[in-house]
């Protein structure tokens, strides 16, 4: 893939009452973003698993955003604090097996910031479009030449019958 | 078979395998005792390359179907444990995937933290026991007067057994405790078994069987288990003790955690959990006793100085992940998308 | 799959047709994605052509999942799983993909519009066909209401529904009710007598039969859930036996302890070690203050104890608990003045005639220190010209950024009372005059007309640093007047500062405790901003009057009115829904670790020791989904919102990376060449 | 403690006394200050306005000389002008990247680079108070400065701006050379004016205009019946100092206020010898106030403030700590 055709894919996780409001604000106000993002609606940040971002980029996601209310203002209290620290332990996790910093991105943003969520996208996509793609399964599907080897096995072993004992 | 006599029609066919793995679930095997002669009544033996001298030949020549069991040990390292694994699938009727390293890639799978060409590295040249002026490396063929030898293609990335080929059953384990290989080995006679894919064992995890009291928990430092001595009667957890327990399914029994030592995960993860490592960043993470990211971030930095050791000891094969990024991933993509 | 899901896009008129070619993507939809079995395009979804043509689908073709594809699901969601469940689909099988506010509106290219509505229409239609059928649950709803806090909003409030014919528990922290109202002294722009209006609903609140007045008290702990809340109120110790005291107030004249009020008169004025806030108070018992008492310091003096006619001094009493079940709570905790010596520059506490707006309505109260004399700190001279401040602590990035919204007309209350009192000049220093009720402009207009001097720009200091002829043994207030742009030194004798109203010190405490959420400068968020003023995102939980947000009395009025109409609209239906996005623990896959414990602010989490496993209250989940989240063992499920359901809708958001098969990319399994 | 130290060329030229009383406290308080090598002008209020970018990079250079893996990461700045651009050029190479990138192109050309954030800049009185601390300080005074009446002046770049929070104090009324002072013994003006304007460079633009900007300061110093001001940056001091003469030349008053460091007040509290601080070397001379700490002055007691019956006053509101 050329470098300038590549457009990443970013999944967004953003909670119901900030972030996808912000998200709604952009829109109403016709803010142009990037539109790189796929959002996904959680009734919280918090109910983010680890395991989503996880999922996304094993799929074949360039980058994950988690969007919530700013810390102190969730609509369930305080339920944020636990987002920043599973995002703080993923990240240590992520960080450990290669993953570039601006491809998981904490952003908080109220329901009256439309505009802040919509230039962090920007600069997220951005971001990731410097990287280049991601595409972890990438990583995983290439062990080159297996299929060879394994074809020559059975050839091999046919041959060594043939061979007087 | 050489030594068993000719098979009665009413006993069924037995394979066990071992592919990349300790050892230690060919052992765990005998460790069901006396019973071993029940399942001596139940099967004929058709392939234990640890136990007995077999030819792949003969397994190849089998029709396909007529082997109506195997346990197979170990993760997909080479091409030629793919092979076996394929070739077993092929042949036999309920296919095992037996102990951790089948199941999800275990001890063996970490190597997914470096590559083939890091690995030859140290193993053939940088390891002070290392002698090999020539810089040897193993090759996958070689021509030699005789003609041409073939070895196994070692492969990037240590794949489970389920990457591999369809698996009927897992059975974890590092190794699976005797009592459930037993438990696994009448239901699998007695035909009471869970869907195809599952997993035979608990749903739920290792606390539910440790002894040790728990409360509800908030962690302000996590602790290295040759910081502390541990109170003998509370959840190591709750000490700071990154056990593993929480999400570990269960079926060990506790042993470790019971005598002091925390859980480190070797039952894999609960039913239904698509990665294990997930689930242990995300409770303990929770739980963390401070809402100030730098501090949290210290009590995590300080704390947990491994990550994938800590969290991904077993289960890195079969995380969502599989294996940290290769270098020559980032600008080619492997696939196109449609 | 076996759903029959239908697929419609909305044109919303050309917004979303506009920049979205929606016939393309219903026939994208249609052609690719598996379970769709009819996708459509049409003008309006949400008008009420757009719901029958949904409405004959499912009753034609079958429908059993619907997906619609239009604005954001926080616009019309409601509507459509409405018009779904009217033809019997149950309302949570259908899924919204928002392609306006997320597509439409915010992308600019066409092509790129198109397709990323395609990959929200496949995340959509992969998700809706792992919904499932929730159902809500209902229960009955206590009658009886807890109001917290004895302020106009909370007797407001408490005097609604008392007088609609429901029990109410009224919980004031202090020892009387009235709140801020009563310490002051006129009210704007009608310059009522605020004891005038405020004393007689006082009394309907201490005289109400329907109304039981628990004072000196506060609320220790809430449990339970809307309709069914149960109150652990701790009543502190008065040291009067409220059944033996007449009231006739012999103890605070004998009482030899003189300490200076902080609170009622706001630290202007002195009262006894046993005392009553002021005569009006209700209820009319006194208190012992523990702290300045001599008896308690050196355990002798009992001078209240010797003369009181009726023995109802009771050193020996201690706190006592009460608990109460109420349906609903209404609070109404108020607010706190802002600390103006935080702001040094303007010289409070350190330059005597330097006033906050409390003081200064004690000043001002006939009932205050100096008996309604507007006097400087020597309790004798009467000033000749007099500085306002507004803004103190209120749009200042350095304190709270917010508007204090009573200010403006308390400096146009105090310049009229400061004139009309003492003939003084005054001036009032302002950002922007914001006098934006009824009749407030009027006033303004009024005090423009009487005199009083307005400069337009924020003070720099006060200082009693005289330079200049005229400015010596003055507060001088230097400030940038922007309407002329000079900057100007005022000397006056007398320095008010409008303080900003702030949330209650302990206002982050009280939240945790009822289950009610505080925006980042702390004042208790309300469930909608707009649409949903009183009610908070715990149900049965309301807000009233300033712990909601800086406002006035005939603003704290009105909310108290408000949230006592919800709670009666509760009561007269008898029940509630209780909305089924809950959270739920398999009991067999849970171990009983624990970790949840400890992550649920409702408290809907609790630990059955009997059978080692944790327990999730429906009726108190919010559905967070915060707890799901953190399960190890994964024993917990969020309806609506569960792993697979997110699987779901992330693989169909990614349809273009992974392919139609949803199935993350495996190397290929070639078949074996037999041996 | 170690400290990197960057003098300023004020401490080598006219603010002599304040490096010599400086050095002379250091060692008994414990702080080892260790000289920038190499340094250079901070450029001063003047040079930010004519041409940024050079100006930048001048005081960026004297960060890169003081910045580096085996020396202290704290840069103690005694003059406030110092202080102030040292800890701008600081704040913003991180706050606007390309600033950064900018002024360590110009340090390149010199073979230097320097990391934003890399070093936190401090006033010596932040370091003196936070770090050393006033108990600690309390217990090392010999000679208490009792009876001494101190207007504690701090002059207004000190604590501003803010730098988003980075201000040690109060930006507008700040307290500790308040406390300082009282930790020396001293009874401390509460001084009105103690951030207000010292006339700066104005002495050489307008003369008219800094005589009366200082003359305010100096009066209402007076008014309040201080002996001597304290201070600690070197234009404060020169101006209130050197063109005290003037002042009252000019406008017919007749002050006679000595205006000191802050060092040297701490030296004599830690019963250092005047000499020793360079007490002697201001024009106003301090001899005769001085004379007041150690002789046998009475202090005067304070009147009792207990409530008289007829006293009509109302109670001063009572300030809140912190």
């Amino acid at each position: 893939m050329s470098e300038s055709a590549f457009e990443p894919k970013i999944v967004g996780f953003l909670c119901n009452w900030c972030s996808y409001r912000a998200a709604d604000l952009a829109g109403t106000a016709r803010m142009k973003y990037e539109p790189n993002i796929r959002i996904i609606r959680v009734m919280c940040s918090g109910r983010v698993d680890p395991t989503f971002v996880l999922k996304a980029l094993s799929l074949g996601a360039d980058g994950v955003m988690l969007a919530g209310c700013h810390p102190g203002e969730c609509h369930y209290i305080e339920q944020n604090y636990k987002t920043i620290r599973r995002f703080k332990m993923l990240k240590h996790t992520l960080r450990a097996l290669g993953i570039e910093e601006e491809r998981v991105r904490l952003q908080w943003a109220s329901a009256g910031e439309g505009a802040l969520l919509a230039s962090a996208i920007n600069e997220m996509v951005d971001q990731v479009r410097e990287l280049g793609p991601l595409y972890w399964p990438g990583n995983w599907a290439d062990n080159e030449g297996s299929q060879d080897a394994i074809q020559a096995l059975p050839r091999e072993h046919a041959e060594a019958m043939e061979v007087p004992a | 078979m050489s030594d068993g006599g000719a098979p009665t029609p009413e006993k069924g066919k037995l394979a066990l395998y071992w592919a990349a793995s300790c050892g230690g679930c060919e052992i765990a095997v005998l460790g069901i005792d006396d019973k071993v002669l029940k399942v001596a009544e139940a099967f004929d033996i058709v392939l234990w390359p640890c136990v007995m001298d077999g030819k792949v030949r003969d397994i190849e020549k089998m029709p396909d179907k007529s082997i109506d069991l195997c346990l197979f040990n170990g993760a997909i390292r080479t091409s030629e444990q793919e092979y076996m694994a394929q070739l077993l699938r092929r042949k036999s009727k309920v296919l095992v995937a037996f102990g951790s390293c089948a199941a999800e890639g275990c001890i063996p799978a970490l190597a997914n933290m470096n590559t083939r060409e890091e690995i030859f590295q140290t193993a053939y040249h940088d390891t002070p026991s290392t002698d090999n002026p020539d810089g040897v490396r193993p090759q996958i063929e070689t021509e030699v007067p005789e003609g041409t030898l073939h070895l196994p293609l070692f492969y990037d990335t240590v794949k489970t057994l389920g990457q591999s080929v369809e698996v009927d059953y897992y059975l974890p384990g590092c190794p699976p405790e005797p009592d459930r290989i037993w438990d696994a080995l009448v239901a699998i006679l007695t035909g009471q078994l869970p869907a195809p894919g599952s997993v035979i064992g608990a749903t739920t995890t290792v606390c539910d069987t440790c002894p040790r009291t728990r409360n509800e928990k908030k962690i302000k430092e996590f602790k290295r288990t040759w910081e502390i001595i541990p109170d003998p009667d509370t959840c190591l957890l709750e000490q700071g003790v990154v056990c593993c327990g929480i999400a570990t399914r269960a079926g060990c029994g506790a042993l470790c955690p019971t005598v002091g030592s925390p859980c480190i995960g070797c039952y894999g993860p609960n039913e239904g959990v698509v990665d294990f490592g997930a689930r242990m960043m995300t409770a303990l993470a929770s739980v963390i006793d401070s809402q100030d990211p730098d501090e949290i971030d210290r009590i995590i930095q300080e704390g947990i100085p491994d990550p994938i050791g800590s969290f991904y000891r077993f289960g890195l094969a079969n995380s969502l992940l599989r294996r940290k990024a290769l270098a020559h991933n980032g600008d080619g993509r492997v696939a196109e998308p449609a | 799959m076996t759903e029959k899901v239908g697929v419609y896009i909305c044109h919303c008129g050309t917004n979303i047709a506009g920049p979205v070619d929606v016939e393309e993507v219903a026939r994208w939809a249609k052609e690719n994605l598996d379970g769709v079995v009819l996708a459509r395009d049409y003008r309006f979804m949400c008008s009420s052509l757009g719901q029958e043509l949904i409405q004959e689908d499912i009753k034609n073709e079958g429908l059993t999942r619907v997906v619609v594809a239009a604005c954001s699901p926080h616009l019309h969601e409601k509507t459509f799983r409405t018009a779904c469940s009217k033809i019997g689909l149950n309302p949570y099988l259908t899924q919204m993909a928002s392609i306006r506010e997320q597509v439409s509106w915010v992308t600019e290219d066409r092509a790129a519009a198109t397709h990323k509505a395609k990959m929200m229409v496949a995340g959509a239609v992969r998700r809706v066909q792992l919904q499932e059928e929730l159902q809500p649950t209902e229960v009955p709803v206590n009658p009886n209401t807890l109001v917290v806090g004895g302020g106009i909003a909370g007797i407001q409030a408490a005097l609604e529904l008392a007088d609609a014919g429901h029990k109410v528990f009224m919980v004031e922290r202090e020892p009387s009710i009235g709140g801020h109202m009563a310490q002051f002294d006129k009210t704007f722009p009608t310059l009522d007598c605020a004891a005038c209006i405020l004393t007689p609903k006082m009394s309907d609140v201490g005289l109400h039969e329907n109304i039981e007045l628990l004072s000196y008290a506060e609320v220790d702990s809430l449990s339970g859930f809307v309709g069914n809340f149960d109150v652990r109120v701790r009543k502190k110790a008065r040291y009067i036996d409220e059944d033996a005291c007449t009231g006739c107030g012999i103890c605070i004249e004998k009482c030899p302890k003189k300490v200076v009020d902080e609170v009622f008169e706001a630290g202007l004025g002195y009262r006894k070690a046993v005392y009553r806030p002021f005569p009006q108070a209700i209820p009319k018992f006194p208190v012992i203050d523990r702290d300045t008492c001599i008896y308690f310091e050196r355990g002798t003096c009992k001078a209240c104890e010797k003369f009181c006619p009726t023995e109802a001094i009771d050193f020996e009493q201690t706190d006592t608990y009460l608990d109460l079940n109420v349906g609903n709570v209404i609070m109404a905790t108020g607010y706190d003045l802002f600390d103006c010596g935080k702001i040094p520059q303007y010289g409070y506490g350190r330059l005597a005639n330097v006033f906050t707006s409390l003081e200064f309505e004690r000043l001002c109260n006939a009932a205050g220190p100096t008996e309604g004399h507007i006097l400087l700190r020597d309790g004798v001279t009467e000033p000749q010209s007099v500085g306002i401040i507004h803004c103190v602590g209120s749009r200042d990035k350095q304190h709270h950024a917010y508007c204090s919204a009573v200010c403006c007309m308390s400096a146009l209350k105090f310049g009229h009372l400061v004139m009309e009192k003492t003939g003084a000049e005054v001036y009032s220093f302002y950002i922007d005059m914001r006098p934006l009720h009824k009749n407030y402009e009027e006033f303004y207009d009024r005090l423009l007309q009487e005199g009083m001097h307005f400069i337009r720009g924020r003070v720099a200091e006060v200082t009693d640093a005289a330079r200049l002829p005229g400015e010596d043994g003055k507060l001088i207030i230097q400030a940038e007047d922007t309407l002329i742009g000079k900057q100007r030194r005022i000397p006056v004798d007398m320095v008010i500062l409008l303080g900003a109203l702030q949330p209650r010190f302990d206002a982050k405490e009280t939240g945790l405790k009822f289950g009610v959420s505080a925006g980042l400068d702390g004042w208790f968020t309300e469930r909608h901003p707009k649409l949903d003023p009183v009610a908070t995102m715990t149900d049965g939980v309301f807000i009233a009057g300033t712990c909601q947000g800086p406002k006035d009395i005939p603003d704290s009025v009105a909310q108290g009115a408000a949230a006592a109409a919800r709670v009666q609209g509760m009561i007269s239906k008898g029940t509630v829904l209780i909305e089924p996005i809950v959270a739920t623990i398999e009991e067999a896959r849970c171990s009983g670790c624990r970790i949840c414990n400890t992550l649920c602010p409702f408290n809907a989490i609790e630990y059955l020791e009997d059978k080692a496993v944790s327990y999730i209250n429906p009726a108190l989940c919010k559905g967070c989904g915060t707890c799901v989240a953190a399960c190890p063992a994964q024993a917990i499920s969020g309806a609506h919102f569960t792993n697979d359901q997110i699987f779901a809708e992330m693989e169909g958001l990614l349809y273009d990376v992974i392919g139609s098969n949803g199935a993350t990319v495996k190397s290929p399994q070639p078949a074996l060449e037999p041996a | 403690m170690r400290y990197g130290y960057y003098p300023g060329c004020s401490l080598t030229g006219t603010a002599r006394p304040y490096e010599v009383s400086t050095k002379a406290i250091a060692g008994p308080l414990g702080l080892t200050f260790e000289e920038v090598e190499d340094w250079n002008c901070c450029g001063a209020t003047e040079y930010m306005s004519l041409n940024k970018t050079a100006a930048y990079a001048l005081v960026a250079r004297n960060l890169a000389l003081a910045a580096g893996e085996d020396k202290p990461k704290d840069l103690v700045a005694p003059c406030s002008l110092c202080y102030l651009n040292l800890r701008k050029t600081n704040h913003y190479m991180a706050k606007y990247k390309s600033l950064g990138k900018m002024t360590n192109q110009a340090l390149a050309a010199g073979g230097l680079h320097y990391t934003p954030g890399s070093l936190n800049v401090r006033h010596l009185i932040d370091v003196i108070v936070n770090d050393v601390g006033y108990e600690a300080l309390g217990a090392r005074v010999t000679r208490p400065l009792t009876g001494l009446r101190v207007a504690p002046y701090y002059g207004c770049l000190l604590v501003r701006p803010d730098l988003n929070g980075g201000s040690f104090d109060d930006t507008e009324y700040p307290t500790h050379l308040d406390r300082l002072m009282e930790t020396l013994g001293a009874e401390v003006v509460d001084f009105p004016l103690k951030t207000h304007c010292c006339g700066g460079h104005m002495t050489q633009i307008s003369a008219e205009t800094a005589y009366e900007l200082i003359r305010r300061l100096l009066h209402n110093a007076a008014e309040y019946r201080a002996d001597l001001l304290v201070t600690l940056c070197p234009m404060c001091q020169f101006n209130l100092d050197a063109y005290q003469t003037q002042v009252n030349r000019h406008l017919g008053t007749d002050f006679h206020l000595p205006i000191l460091y802050f060092t040297q007040m701490i030296g004599l509290a830690m019963g250092m010898e005047p000499k020793a601080l360079a007490i002697g070397q201001e024009i106003v001379s301090a001899a005769s106030v001085l004379r007041k700490i150690g002789t046998a002055v009475e202090v005067e007691e304070a009147p009792q403030t207990r409530r008289k019956r007829d006293d009509k006053s109302l109670p001063m509101p009572r300030i809140r700590e912190g």
